[in-house]
């Protein structure tokens, strides 16, 4: 926790520079520089905590228990998006306040901390959670208190809520172009399918099976493999996976189970040079605790790497490593983390109000032309337009990116066909 | 068999931990309202045949008939509730509770989970827990807290516990141990007393006591049988005086 | 399939279990001396595994920055300093809680959850809540393949050869050392072994150091198939005391049979069934055995 | 006047009073809602706690798999409810309308068999009570009929919870997965997420709660009771007294898991979801913590337990996130060293005495005629009451 507690910014005069560089590309986005700030009253109708000077958000992410080795990113993103744009001015003329709540990788205190965040502290809009089963037990909470919610994972669609909007990709984004990418690139026929057994895991391997087989019909699956959470052995795994001699191994595992996956795997002999593999569940972060050693040359299937050539990115990855230290990476989550409250900035100014029926009404539509992956707009199910992308991990920890999709891949969460 | 008119028939009975006989082919038959000292050098088995009796360890052969009744794959609770009572060495009183309580849950009603929740402590079993007081010499003290009795009032409460069910065999270990002279003259009064319309057998080490209580002594050695008689007689036994003097 | 595929796949089977097996046996054994021998619930003993993987972590880095020529051969300096480490943190805890609780077995189950929390937070806070991954030396991770088709895993090579030193070790120790002959009066008769001289204080101390000692060799050794973060040490502590727990807590044999027997169970039923499944089956044939023989597979044969 | 003061006396009706004051009436005069609904949250937490106090604390028999029960008895309520909220036109988005969200995407297309009595409320009711208590018995009376020693049931107790909770994750078709069976809306049509239902679902629970305590201090106070303390110091004494010891520790676990049972379909109604994240060994060990530090023995103290304790974890990561697990660390180890019995034994060995020591001074002070032999023995705690302690666990 150190390192997101007593950020030591190297050279305030440099992180002005990084701020302003962040900032070039967002002018145009919103009218910015209005003379002055609009009434209190006028932005704010529903009693959210917006003064004259200050709207309060909160931020809601596990900072203890087993997922905080994930969430990290995500508070880290958000902290530093935020600081950007209070730096800017704040949002409609009001300095952003951010109240953190831990929700200790645990569902029910997600649970008590969002009616807190709702209730009491009647913040404008909450960026938080990660995994499924915390928003899960959140969202009847803020449909039932009108909150408004950015969520940064990438998770297994089948949902939609007025109430969330989704800044990671649903399934079918991010895996039916990577499988079209491995089938075409790599001739692959056959496939192995590996999870962590739990929902998102057994969703997407359900659309990827669909799609191997009889939507696009790229081949056959030849055996598909859940884990419990934080299993430790994958020996077995291993050698079915041998027995299968699949052309392309297809993985979702997550958590501590990850590392202990890929290390197993190379010291079974399954390395990159006789096998491809591609993941949906391994980002920057993850390879901090695999080592790059031991996924170097296997592929992910991202919207999002850290080496992402452009602009947007440079300055963005700058700009975090001169907040968190030269040391911080930063995956998949933690950008669309990133794009939580700046997507929310633009569809408060967009509405020029804070009430959450207007933000998320204006919400559909918003462009965000600044973001570190590219160019991100917001489709009307509340999800993301976004590019996917091909990594192949790097000894050094880092994805280099070999393909990325040419258009923006439109969201589906709840995909005909794949049901 | 014809062993009808015994109350405890024990025959052949074995019992090894890791191949050491602890009780080896032992044979021995209680008559009713007999009292029987059993005495032994210390590691003869005496406590062990108690604890076999009771059900508290395992035969490993051999029969335990009580009334005719076979034991040894019975439950200790549904051996007590036969009829077996047994006091242990060290005084097993529940040292939290007063001395009525002590009594109380020892009367034999309400022994199931939902009997024991519907029991209601009425005439009847005030009446019993005070003659049994009295009977021990607690009758004053019913109020006290166990733990705080002196030593012999405590192994006459467990005594007394014992008393409260009734009991057709009661077998007390070593009762009188820990106990001044003037303890032991009223323990040995208790024991008469009490022995009226049951059978007892008790474990003792005082020679005194035993010549005084006894109605019949056996001898134990090694897990067996040594003698069994009047005192006078298992104390001109030359082995018994082999045994306890020799080596 | 071919009939060399089958025998490759066969053999390899065959070692994952194996390798599944020096996994449990590794991390039961401290558990089997401080829960088996001491009768401690030490909740915290997947965090001392923790520690030892932290020591790797630290060496590694050190070796990295400042040795470049220590990469390759630091491996096993750092695994005799993990056992150091978490040595000294069992004796600290030892000292602070543990010897006030040995007439109280369930409130060391709580104070030591209490440590494990504890210890999670200090890694949370001094090292970071993201997972680190050591740099291990090259010769450890790979495989060492006879022939076409065979892959044998080097780190499940090495942790199955350390698993045996530390078994061999702990053997030796607690049958051939004074210190073990004390140890096991001090289980047998404490008032005894008191009386006789032998200071029961400082063998209690160092039985529960050693048995930490060993908690964090194994979780250095577990740096290589396994991940290494705050909560990591939390994967292994249910089924550490199952290992310890089936065997019958009192034997050192008997964990080293229960961690065979569920190495086999598990891995064979997870070569034929889902891992979840394969999983609960274990866990349930356990829970079942134990209801049946709840002494564990080896009983201590006391006389009570 | 006397006659009234003896009968609070009794039983120790006294600080049960003070109890149901506090929850029934100055909690919901403090607090909104938002915070009630918080309390209520907690309180069903006594539940468990109260049952541990039953089974580990008069029993002997620790259990680390009270979640289990808990979550077995939030399921079957949750259950009832989720199948509430899937009528057809509310999921008609799904591909088979009808059947909760969570099957939809798990692609089944029907209602599990078993599944389909949970759309009665009696049978789920039932099912609360029964289910969780007959595991528990099955669990139980293997293990107590071969005498399983304290700590190896409770090691057993704590593979249940982790074998449960694979289990739930991993039949996610049937159980809602990882995730739990979330977004429950009515009961019997009557919305359940009002601020009134609220309320109304608050006092229910506290009501609930205080039935519950009365019924466990009718128990202690019952022979069985006697027998469980009995139980746990001489357990070989109660055997040869002719009783069947295993049936009563079947009982005490028995009951817990009943209590837990409550307490669970208590949480799914007021919080509004159920999830597997209370089945397993960390909220297991966590509920033991919260009878501990109320006082194992105490029923009273128990739920006070349950309170502070949630209370801290609320109010510190609230306001120091990084520090709370610290303070819950310093918590289970200060309360295990400092104060085995709890609050409840703090109260008995420091307070009473203090506030006893306080009315005698006053007494003597108002009316010098009073003897002060006839004050009770200032500042010193009965020996016997202080020796409980050890003795307990020792009969573990």
């Amino acid at each position: 926790m150190r390192d997101h507690a007593s950020p030591k910014p190297r050279s305030t005069l440099r992180r002005h520079l990084m701020q302003g560089l962040v900032a070039l590309p967002l002018i145009g986005l919103s009218a910015i520089g209005q003379a002055a700030p609009p009434a209190t009253a006028v932005v704010n109708t529903t009693k959210l905590a917006v003064t004259d000077t200050e709207v309060t958000v909160g931020q809601l992410h596990s900072a203890t228990g087993t997922m905080a080795i994930s969430e990290t990113g995500s508070i880290q993103a958000e902290q530093l998006a935020i600081d950007q744009i209070n730096a800017m001015g704040g949002v409609l003329g009001r300095k952003i306040k951010v109240i953190k709540e831990d929700g200790a990788s645990d569902w029910p205190t997600f649970a008590e901390k969002s009616k807190k965040l709702l209730i009491n502290d009647r913040v404008a809009a909450v960026f938080g959670c990660w995994t499924s089963a915390s928003r899960k037990a959140v969202l009847p909470i803020f449909e039932k208190e009108n909150g408004m919610l950015y969520y940064p994972t990438f998770y297994e669609g089948l949902e939609q809520s007025k109430n969330v909007i989704y800044t990671g990709q649903e399934a079918t984004q991010q895996i039916l172009w990577g499988l079209d990418w491995v089938a075409k690139e790599k001739k692959a026929k056959t496939y192995f399918l590996v999870g962590s057994d739990y929902i998102w895991p057994r969703t997407s391997m359900k659309i990827a099976r669909k799609h191997i087989e009889s939507v696009a019909k790229l081949g056959k699956v030849v055996g598909e493999e859940y884990y419990p959470l934080g299993h430790t052995n994958f020996n077995s795994l291993i050698n079915k996976i041998k027995v299968a001699k699949p052309d392309v191994i297809f993985i979702a595992v997550v958590g501590g189970s990850n590392v202990s996956f890929y290390k197993q795997l190379k010291a079974a002999g399954v390395t990159a040079a006789k096998q491809t593999l591609l993941t949906i569940s391994v980002t920057e972060d993850e390879v901090l605790g695999i080592g790059g050693e031991n996924m170097a040359g296997f592929y992910a299937s991202m919207k999002y790497f850290q080496s992402l050539d452009n602009a947007n990115n440079k300055a963005f990855v700058q700009a975090f490593k001169a907040k968190y230290g030269a040391k911080a990476v930063i995956g998949d989550v933690t950008q669309a983390a990133y794009l939580g409250p700046w997507l929310w900035k633009a569809a408060v100014e967009k509405a020029g109000s804070f009430d959450v029926d207007k933000v998320a009404a204006a919400s559909v539509g918003i462009e965000f032309k600044g973001a570190p992956e590219g160019y991100v707009k917001v489709h009307p199910n509340h999800h993301l337009w976004s590019k996917t992308r091909i990594g192949q991990a790097q000894a050094d920890g880092q994805f280099k990116v070999v393909a990325e999709s040419p258009e923006l891949i439109e969201p589906n969460p709840f995909p005909k066909g794949y049901q | 068999m014809s062993n009808t008119d015994f109350v405890l028939a024990v025959e052949d009975l074995t019992v090894s931990f890791d191949g050491f006989k602890a009780i080896d082919a032992l044979n021995l038959y209680v008559d009713k309202g007999e009292l029987r000292v059993i005495i032994g050098p210390n590691g003869a088995g005496k406590t062990t045949l108690l604890d076999l009796i009771c059900g508290r360890t395992a035969a490993s052969a051999g029969s335990i008939k009580f009334k005719n009744v076979e034991m040894t794959r019975l439950a200790e609770y549904k051996r007590v509730r036969s009829g077996i009572g047994r006091k242990f060495q060290t005084p097993s009183i529940y040292e939290n509770l007063s001395v009525f309580q002590n009594l109380e849950v020892s009367f034999p009603r309400g022994r199931g989970v939902f009997g024991a929740l519907a029991f209601k402590c009425d005439q009847e079993v005030r009446d019993q827990v005070q003659s049994v007081a009295n009977e021990i010499g607690l009758g004053e003290l019913l109020d006290m807290e166990a733990g705080l009795l002196s030593h012999g009032q405590k192994q006459w409460l467990e005594i007394g516990m014992l008393l409260m069910q009734d009991p057709e065999l009661l077998m007390l270990d070593e009762p009188i141990a820990g106990m001044s002279a003037r303890e032991r003259e009223l323990t040995a009064d208790l024991l008469k007393r009490i022995c009226k319309n049951r059978s007892m057998i008790v474990i003792e080490h005082d020679m005194a006591f035993v010549a005084q209580i006894a109605h019949k002594v056996t001898v134990m050695h090694q897990g067996k049988i040594l003698a069994e008689g009047s005192m006078e007689k298992v104390q001109q036994d030359p082995k018994v005086i082999d045994v306890y003097l020799g080596h | 399939m071919a009939f060399a595929d089958m025998l490759n796949i066969g053999m390899m089977q065959g070692f994952a279990g194996l390798s599944l097996f020096a996994v449990l046996l590794l991390m039961g054994l401290g558990l089997a001396i401080i829960f088996g021998q001491m009768g401690v619930i030490n909740m915290a003993h997947g965090e001392f595994m923790t520690l030892g993987a932290y020591t790797i972590f630290l060496f590694s880095t050190l070796a990295e920055s400042f040795f470049p020529q220590f990469t390759q051969s630091y491996f096993l300096v750092a695994i005799v300093a993990a056992f150091f480490v978490a040595f000294l943190a069992g004796w600290c805890v030892e000292w602070a809680l543990i010897r006030h609780l040995y007439k109280r077995p369930l409130d060391t189950l709580l104070a030591t959850w209490g440590v494990s929390l504890g210890m999670q937070q200090c890694f949370r806070s001094f090292i970071g809540p993201k997972e680190v991954s050591p740099t291990l030396p090259d010769w450890l991770m790979g495989s060492w393949s006879p022939h076409e088709g065979l892959d044998i895993p080097i780190n499940g090579l090495f942790v199955m050869a350390l698993t045996l030193v530390v078994t061999g070790g702990v053997l030796l120790a607690l049958y051939k050392s004074r210190w073990g002959l004390r140890v096991r009066a001090t289980v047998a008769n404490r008032p005894m072994a008191n009386a006789i001289g032998i200071n029961t204080k400082k063998t209690d101390r160092m039985t529960y150091a050693i048995g930490c000692g060993i908690a964090g060799v194994a979780g250095a050794a577990f740096t290589t198939i396994g991940s290494t973060g705050p909560t990591s040490g939390s994967l292994y502590i249910v089924d550490a005391f199952l290992v310890v727990t089936f065997g019958g807590a009192a034997s050192l044999l008997g964990t080293v049979a229960s961690a065979f027997g569920i190495a086999q169970m598990q891995s064979i039923s997870e070569f034929f069934m889902t891992g979840s499944m394969a999983k609960v089956l274990t866990l349930m044939t356990i829970v079942v055995i134990l209801m049946m023989r709840p002494q564990g597979l080896f009983a201590s044969k006391i006389r009570h | 006047m006397n006659k009234i003061k003896a009968f609070i006396d009794q039983r120790g009706l006294g600080s049960f009073l003070i109890l149901a004051a506090l929850i029934l009436v100055v909690f919901p005069l403090a607090m909104d809602i938002f915070r009630l609904n918080l309390v209520g949250k907690y309180l069903t937490y006594g539940f468990v706690a109260i049952g541990l106090v039953m089974c580990w604390g008069y029993g002997g028999v620790l259990s680390l798999g009270q979640g289990v029960f808990f979550g077995l008895g939030g399921y079957a309520m949750a259950m009832f409810l989720k199948l509430e909220a899937s009528d057809p036109i509310s999921t008609k988005i799904q591909s088979t309308p009808g059947i909760p969200d969570f099957m939809d995407w798990n692609q089944l297309t029907a209602l599990p068999l078993w599944w389909e009595p949970f759309k009665y409320l009696p049978f789920a009711l039932v099912a609360v009570l029964l289910v969780p208590t007959l595991l528990a018995f099955v669990i139980s009376f293997a293990m107590f009929k071969r005498r399983v020693g304290g700590v190896y049931f409770a090691i057993i107790t704590q593979a249940v919870a982790l074998i449960m909770t694979v289990l739930i994750i991993g039949q996610q078709g049937y159980t809602g997965g990882v995730n739990g069976i979330t977004d429950l809306k009515t009961l019997l049509g009557w919305d359940i997420r009002t601020n009134s239902a609220k309320y109304i679902l608050y006092f229910a629970n506290a009501l609930l709660l205080l039935g519950c305590i009365y019924f466990c201090l009718w128990v202690q106070k019952s022979k069985l009771g006697t027998l469980l303390l009995a139980m746990r110091d001489k357990e070989d004494r109660v055997r040869f007294s002719g009783y069947d010891v295993s049936m009563f520790k079947v009982f005490a676990f028995c009951l817990a898991a009943m209590l837990s049972a409550i307490g669970g379909a208590m949480f799914t109604l007021q919080v509004g979801f159920m999830s597997p994240s209370f089945v397993g060994i960390v909220p297991s060990i966590e509920m033991v913590i919260f009878a501990a530090v109320g006082g194992r023995m105490s029923l009273i103290g128990a739920v006070y337990g349950a309170l502070l304790v949630n209370f801290g974890k609320t109010y510190f990561s609230e306001s120091f996130p990084d520090l709370w697990l610290f303070l819950m660390a310093s918590l289970f180890i200060g309360v295990v060293m400092a104060f085995p019995n709890g609050l409840a034994g703090v109260y008995t060995s420091h307070v009473k005495p203090w506030l006893a020591r306080r009315k005698a001074t006053q007494a003597k002070s108002q009316a010098l005629a009073v003897p002060p032999a006839d004050n009770p023995p200032p500042a010193s705690p009965p020996p016997a009451k202080e020796a409980e302690v050890p003795g307990l666990i020792r009969a573990t």
